[in-house]
């Protein structure tokens, strides 16, 4: 190591004490900056907590979840064939490429919060026109020798979907509110700063 | 995060609903224990929304279908007829209607009010229907509301009116243990239903002792040889068939899936992450997001246009059968002017009877057809049928008393028209409906 | 774990087909490279199932309902009339119908065989249609088979027949880009429509111009001033319509939705893990499961029963249908044998070409209704009031050549009866139809 590299790392050392004690304001101003800075971080911790955002990363049904409005889904899958086979992102999110899987991943993600936080979910749910294709690929990766023989192997224009026949797989036939029991079947895991372990419906997820 | 914190928050269920007293009969009394439903329902309020064929507008029948002036004349029901609207109006449209007169008794309050079920506990049915209308309008205030379909200790819903009560029970059904899902159509069933007077006391009763399908319900009022009133152009006697929702959604596609009125006029709502029934009672095609795409995953143009192509093959039968019924009331009055006896006339009139008591099942029925597409077909189909076969019949009467060109149709093409040739029958100085 | 080995193994997409000649008539060729397809295709030779109004059984139409006797009286008809049965008999059934005779065109054999694609490849098809059908007995013996809706190379669905190519292409359709989903029900349109035989070429030729409709067929028809024959009992000018199961199919809920009449007459199997379209073709009734059960998650019984539900209501009406219109027919032959002119019977005529046109869109129709309840309904209510319209001015007609009693209905009640009454009408010997 030269005497030039050890003065520049000197130097940025000095620059990130100085950054960190807030050196260039004056001492009132800096305790306060440190408590607006300690909130902040406080609360975007308790927001990541309490949304469980770190869990979009995971691909566990009980993500999805989080918010009520995805409850009808959950419940009609957890009752379905699928339900020991398929999780949710298995069927709804590409598994063709690892980018095109976390880039969707990521943009479903970001938009459903975001609708969510907004209260701009409609009564109805519906899949969107870029999830469609999708789901039906999904059914295809893992059903494509069952298919093989017959035109489904490819999908046309105008074909009926795989969901047009199997309207059942797996969200039953009646959707949205109506196919879940009560206000909460299954109930939320509770959430804030005191609540511990998740659980869903009184047990803790797989 | 705070709107993170609520929105997880409201997924929690309310508190349990504070008392509300046994007969209380005012609806906004339950608001407090039950907000949502309370504002839903009084969404009811509105009075001007329309489809094709529905809609809580107040439409008036006798405007849009002249014919059926002449169908019901010498009736109440040939001077006024609108189209219902939300249930919050019931009291107002039951004491504005021209139907009502001295002599309405008091059975006509029984499904308009929450005052009923009260009145009916402190004196017996049977007394009840008796008195005269009148005599109840300081006491029956409150239209339609949450005490007709819940039980306000439990909130369960449950059998206000004695006349589904009875009805069922004369069927051999148990009361005590209806499904759940089936006590969601019967609390609408306590007044979407036919029914008539039965006797002098006014008793009100739904004729489905033999059944529900018309053949069957026809068949109890031959048997009772009861009619409603003396057709004034053709002398038939003739039944009123009212509202019949009940009886015609119970031959249809969904009822036969166990898919009960309030799926489709209740359906779930969803609020601030709380579900709750949606009490704005009306037409589902002014919901079809939530009341039909449930079950039916199509666009809501496709839905509706799916409907209403079932509407309008039924009014385009309806129509035919009309056309057809008022010519045979003429072509009898005809008969009687060119001489045929009552004997000679017997026979059509029965056809008419039942022609017209099949058509009215398909016509007083609210959905224009939709609740059982195909039965409604086949019930005009017939009623077509034997309205045909009376005017064979009849152009054979006329015949043999000498009349052979094709009688006088009177011009039945507007209400005023309409109802001037009713009135002119039913005053006895009826048009001369004989050809030259 | 062997198993599941040779399981997966199945599944393996089959080996690329073997080269098919061009015009590969002989279905048994096709075997070796998709023998699931034929197996089940040769399934087809059972001729015994029965459902409640369809099965591959010859039900003798005539037999069953006498009143197509009448109704067809002094056409082919009226002579042999009997159900489908499956694909591989229609080389044997076409030759052995009473309907054919010397005079009948070449065109009868275009829906029965493959050997139809290679004769129209080699002659065009207003060469073809033009020649006796004796004139091919030799050169077409198989029966409806792969080449007539496959390609042999590609295997893809294709449109062999130049009729529909034709219809569809007036109608502006780019037969180049039809969806897969269509072609699922076009390979069927190819045969199971409505056609009529053009011009003295009698070139086949399917009457969609107008649309699909029967009163858009039925103007179209009028434009033409066509009609296959005059009608031996009422000499009425009339149209006989052929099981026209794709023009009603089109009307009905399942179109809507984009469902194919594959989907139901060909659903999938699975085999060995392998999917492949059931080519055993015949009334869904049969594989309940796996043609309606896919999507209508119910109990076989209940589909059944919606199904027969649905088809009763049809029959009913068509019954009603039936009778009104043969006493038409025979009330134009008792106002001939009264004296009425052909001017004054040119209306009821009408009237009843109308009716009868309507009600075999109906009856011609596959299905007894089911394809499209609603539609057959309309369809048949229009057919009733038009028959009885007809009816009433006959009524008058006969007064006015002094008939006023009913006139005397012959005995029609069994095939012989009605087969008895339609030759005495045919050869000029009609029996007395006036009361005294
Ligand atoms: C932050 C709350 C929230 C979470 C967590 C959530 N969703 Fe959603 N989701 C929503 C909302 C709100 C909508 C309605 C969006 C719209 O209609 O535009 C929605 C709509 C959807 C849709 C249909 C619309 C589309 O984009 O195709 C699918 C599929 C879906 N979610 C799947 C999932 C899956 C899988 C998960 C778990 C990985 C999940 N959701 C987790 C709130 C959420
Ligand atoms: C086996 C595949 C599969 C799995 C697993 C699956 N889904 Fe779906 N999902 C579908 C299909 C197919 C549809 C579209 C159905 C339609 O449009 O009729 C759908 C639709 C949806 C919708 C749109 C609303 C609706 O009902 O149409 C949401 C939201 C959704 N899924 C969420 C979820 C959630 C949350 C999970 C996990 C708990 C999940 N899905 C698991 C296949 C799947
Ligand atoms: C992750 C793999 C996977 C995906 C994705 C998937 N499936 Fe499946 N599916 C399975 C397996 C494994 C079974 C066998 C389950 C069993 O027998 O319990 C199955 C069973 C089925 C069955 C037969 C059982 C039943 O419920 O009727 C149908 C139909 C089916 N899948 C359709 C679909 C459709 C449609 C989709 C897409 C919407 C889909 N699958 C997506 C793995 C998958
Ligand atoms: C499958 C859904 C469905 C069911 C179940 C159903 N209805 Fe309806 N109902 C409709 C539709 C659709 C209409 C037509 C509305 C229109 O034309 O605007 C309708 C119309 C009506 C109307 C007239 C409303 C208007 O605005 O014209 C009444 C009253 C009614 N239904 C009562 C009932 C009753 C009582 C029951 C149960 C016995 C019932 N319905 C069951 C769907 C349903
Ligand atoms: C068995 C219950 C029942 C009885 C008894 C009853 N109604 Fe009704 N009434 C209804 C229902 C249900 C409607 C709404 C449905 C409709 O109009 O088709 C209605 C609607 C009405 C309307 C508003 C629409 C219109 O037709 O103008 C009036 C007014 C009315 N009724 C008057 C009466 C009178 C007068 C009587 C006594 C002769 C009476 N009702 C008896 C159930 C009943
Ligand atoms: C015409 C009948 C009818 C009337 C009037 C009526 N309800 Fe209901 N109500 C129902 C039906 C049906 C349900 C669904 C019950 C179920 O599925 O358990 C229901 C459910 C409820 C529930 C249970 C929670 C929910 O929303 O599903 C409450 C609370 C309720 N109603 C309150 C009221 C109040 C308050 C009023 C008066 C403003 C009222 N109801 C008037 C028929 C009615
Ligand atoms: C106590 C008697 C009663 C009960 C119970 C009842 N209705 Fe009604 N309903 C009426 C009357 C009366 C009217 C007409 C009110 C008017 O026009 O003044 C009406 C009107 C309606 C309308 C027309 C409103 C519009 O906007 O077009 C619909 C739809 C309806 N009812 C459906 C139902 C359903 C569904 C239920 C059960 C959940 C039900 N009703 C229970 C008596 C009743
Ligand atoms: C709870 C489920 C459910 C609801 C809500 C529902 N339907 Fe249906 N509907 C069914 C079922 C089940 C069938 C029978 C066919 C099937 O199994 O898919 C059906 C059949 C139909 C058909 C086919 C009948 C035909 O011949 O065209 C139409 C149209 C229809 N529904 C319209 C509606 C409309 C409009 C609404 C809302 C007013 C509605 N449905 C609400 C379940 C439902
Ligand atoms: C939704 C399912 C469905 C579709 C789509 C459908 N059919 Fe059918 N088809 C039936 C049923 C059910 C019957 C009645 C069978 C019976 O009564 O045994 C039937 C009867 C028939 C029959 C008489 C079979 C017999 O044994 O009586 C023929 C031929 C036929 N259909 C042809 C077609 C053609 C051609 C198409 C397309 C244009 C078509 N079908 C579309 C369900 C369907
Ligand atoms: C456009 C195609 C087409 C033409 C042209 C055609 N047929 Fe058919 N034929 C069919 C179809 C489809 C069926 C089965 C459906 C049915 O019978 O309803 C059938 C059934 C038959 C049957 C067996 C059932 C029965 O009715 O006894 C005979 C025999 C028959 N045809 C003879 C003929 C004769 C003779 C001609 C010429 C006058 C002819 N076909 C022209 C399509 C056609
Ligand atoms: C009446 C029309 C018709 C006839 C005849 C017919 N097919 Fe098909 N075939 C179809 C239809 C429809 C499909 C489904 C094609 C699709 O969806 O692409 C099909 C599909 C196929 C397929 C694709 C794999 C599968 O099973 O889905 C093969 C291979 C096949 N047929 C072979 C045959 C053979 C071999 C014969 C003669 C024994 C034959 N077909 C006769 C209509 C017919
Ligand atoms: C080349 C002409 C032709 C084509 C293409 C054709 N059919 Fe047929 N079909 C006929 C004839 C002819 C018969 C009657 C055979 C007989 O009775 O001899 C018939 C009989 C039938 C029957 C009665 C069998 C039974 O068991 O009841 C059904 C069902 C049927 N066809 C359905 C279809 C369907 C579905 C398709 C398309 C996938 C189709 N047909 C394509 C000409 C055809
Ligand atoms: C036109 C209707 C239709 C469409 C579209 C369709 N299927 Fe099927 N599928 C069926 C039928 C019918 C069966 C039942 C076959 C049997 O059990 O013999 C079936 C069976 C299956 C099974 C279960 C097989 C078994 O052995 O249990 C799976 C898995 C399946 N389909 C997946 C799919 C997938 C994935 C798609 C989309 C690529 C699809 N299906 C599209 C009609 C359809
Ligand atoms: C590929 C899917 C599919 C197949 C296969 C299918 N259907 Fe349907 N069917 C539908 C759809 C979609 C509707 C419209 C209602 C809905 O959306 O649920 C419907 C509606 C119906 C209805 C309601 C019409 C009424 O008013 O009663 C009946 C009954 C029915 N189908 C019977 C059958 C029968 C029987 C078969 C088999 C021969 C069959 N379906 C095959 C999808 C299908
Ligand atoms: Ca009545
Ligand atoms: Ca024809």
């Amino acid at each position: 190591m030269n005497q030039a590299m050890q003065a520049a790392i000197a130097s940025s050392r000095q620059f990130i004490r100085a950054l960190l004690r807030l050196a260039w304001f004056p001492p009132g101003l800096r305790l306060l900056m440190f408590a607006v800075f300690g909130v902040c971080v406080g609360l975007g911790a308790l927001a990541v907590h309490t949304s469980r955002a770190p869990s979009y990363l995971s691909d566990e049904p009980e993500v999805c979840v989080n918010c009520h409005v995805m409850r009808p889904e959950y419940v009609s899958w957890r009752h379905s064939s699928h339900a020991e086979v398929a999780h949710c992102n298995d069927c709804h999110v590409p598994h063709d490429s690892f980018v095109n899987h976390w880039l969707f991943k990521a943009r479903d993600g970001l938009w459903h919060a975001t609708v969510f936080t907004m209260r701009w979910e409609p009564q109805v749910i519906h899949l969107s026109e870029r999830a469609v294709p999708v789901v039906e690929s999904n059914c295809r990766r893992c059903h494509e020798r069952l298919v093989a023989c017959t035109s489904l192997r490819e999908h046309t224009a105008g074909d009926l979907r795989c969901w047009d026949c199997h309207g059942d797989v797996p969200h039953g036939e009646t959707r949205g509110l109506a196919s879940s029991p009560g206000y909460l079947d299954p109930s939320l895991p509770p959430v804030g700063p005191r609540s511990k372990g998740v659980t869903i419906g009184g047990r803790p997820p797989r | 995060v705070s709107s993170i914190v609520t929105r997880r928050k409201e997924a929690i269920p309310l508190p349990l609903p504070r008392p509300i007293a046994r007969w209380e009969s005012d609806s906004r009394k339950w608001a407090d224990a039950f907000p949502r439903e309370y504002d839903r329902y009084r969404m009811m309020m509105e009075s001007s929304t329309k489809t094709k064929y529905g809609g809580a507008f107040p439409r008036d029948y006798l405007e849009e279908t002249p014919a059926n002036v002449i169908l019901f004349a010498g009736y109440a029901f040939a001077k006024d007829y609108l189209q219902a609207r939300g249930h919050v109006y019931a009291i107002h449209d039951v004491t504005h209607t021209k139907r009502v007169n001295e002599k309405t008794p008091a059975t006509c309050w029984t499904c308009k009010s929450t005052d009923v079920p009260r009145i009916l506990a402190e004196m017996s049915p049977a007394e009840f229907y008796k008195q005269p209308f009148s005599a109840f309008k300081d006491q029956i205030t409150h239209p339609i509301g949450c005490l007709d379909c819940h039980d306000p200790t439990t909130m369960r819903l449950t059998i206000t009116r004695p006349a589904l009560r009875e009805a069922l029970q004369r069927q051999g059904r148990d009361l005590e243990n209806i499904p759940h899902q089936e006590m969601r159509t019967l609390v609408c069933a306590q007044c979407h239903v036919e029914y008539y007077f039965k006797g002098e006391g006014k008793y009100l009763t739904f004729p489905w002792d033999k059944g529900f399908r018309i053949e069957e319900i026809e068949s109890y009022y031959d048997e009772a040889e009861f009619s409603d009133w003396t057709h004034a152009i053709s002398q038939a006697p003739m039944v009123k068939l009212q509202h019949p929702d009940y009886e015609v959604y119970l031959t249809g596609i969904h009822a036969y899936r166990n898919i009960a009125c309030a799926d489709c006029h209740m359906p779930y709502r969803s609020e601030g992450g709380v579900k709750f029934t949606d009490h704005y009672i009306q037409s589902p095609l002014l919901n079809i997001a939530n009341s039909c795409a449930v079950c039916h995953r199509w666009s809501e143009e496709e839905i509706r246009q799916r409907v209403e192509s079932i509407q309008d093959k039924t009014k385009e039968v309806r129509q035919r059968v009309e056309e057809t019924l008022c010519k045979a009331h003429f072509e009898v009055a005809a008969a009687r002017q060119a001489g045929a006896t009552d004997d000679e006339l017997q026979n059509p009139r029965q056809l008419i009877r039942k022609a017209q008591l099949r058509w009215d099942f398909v016509a007083a029925n609210n959905g224009m057809g939709f609740h059982s597409p195909g039965e409604c077909l086949r019930i005009l189909a017939a009623a077509l049928d034997l309205a045909s076969q009376a005017r064979t019949e009849l152009a054979r009467i006329l015949a043999t008393h000498g009349v052979i060109k094709p009688i006088i149709y009177p011009d039945i093409s507007t209400k005023t028209a309409a109802q001037q040739v009713e009135q002119s029958f039913v005053n006895g100085n009826p048009p001369n409906l004989l050809p030259k």
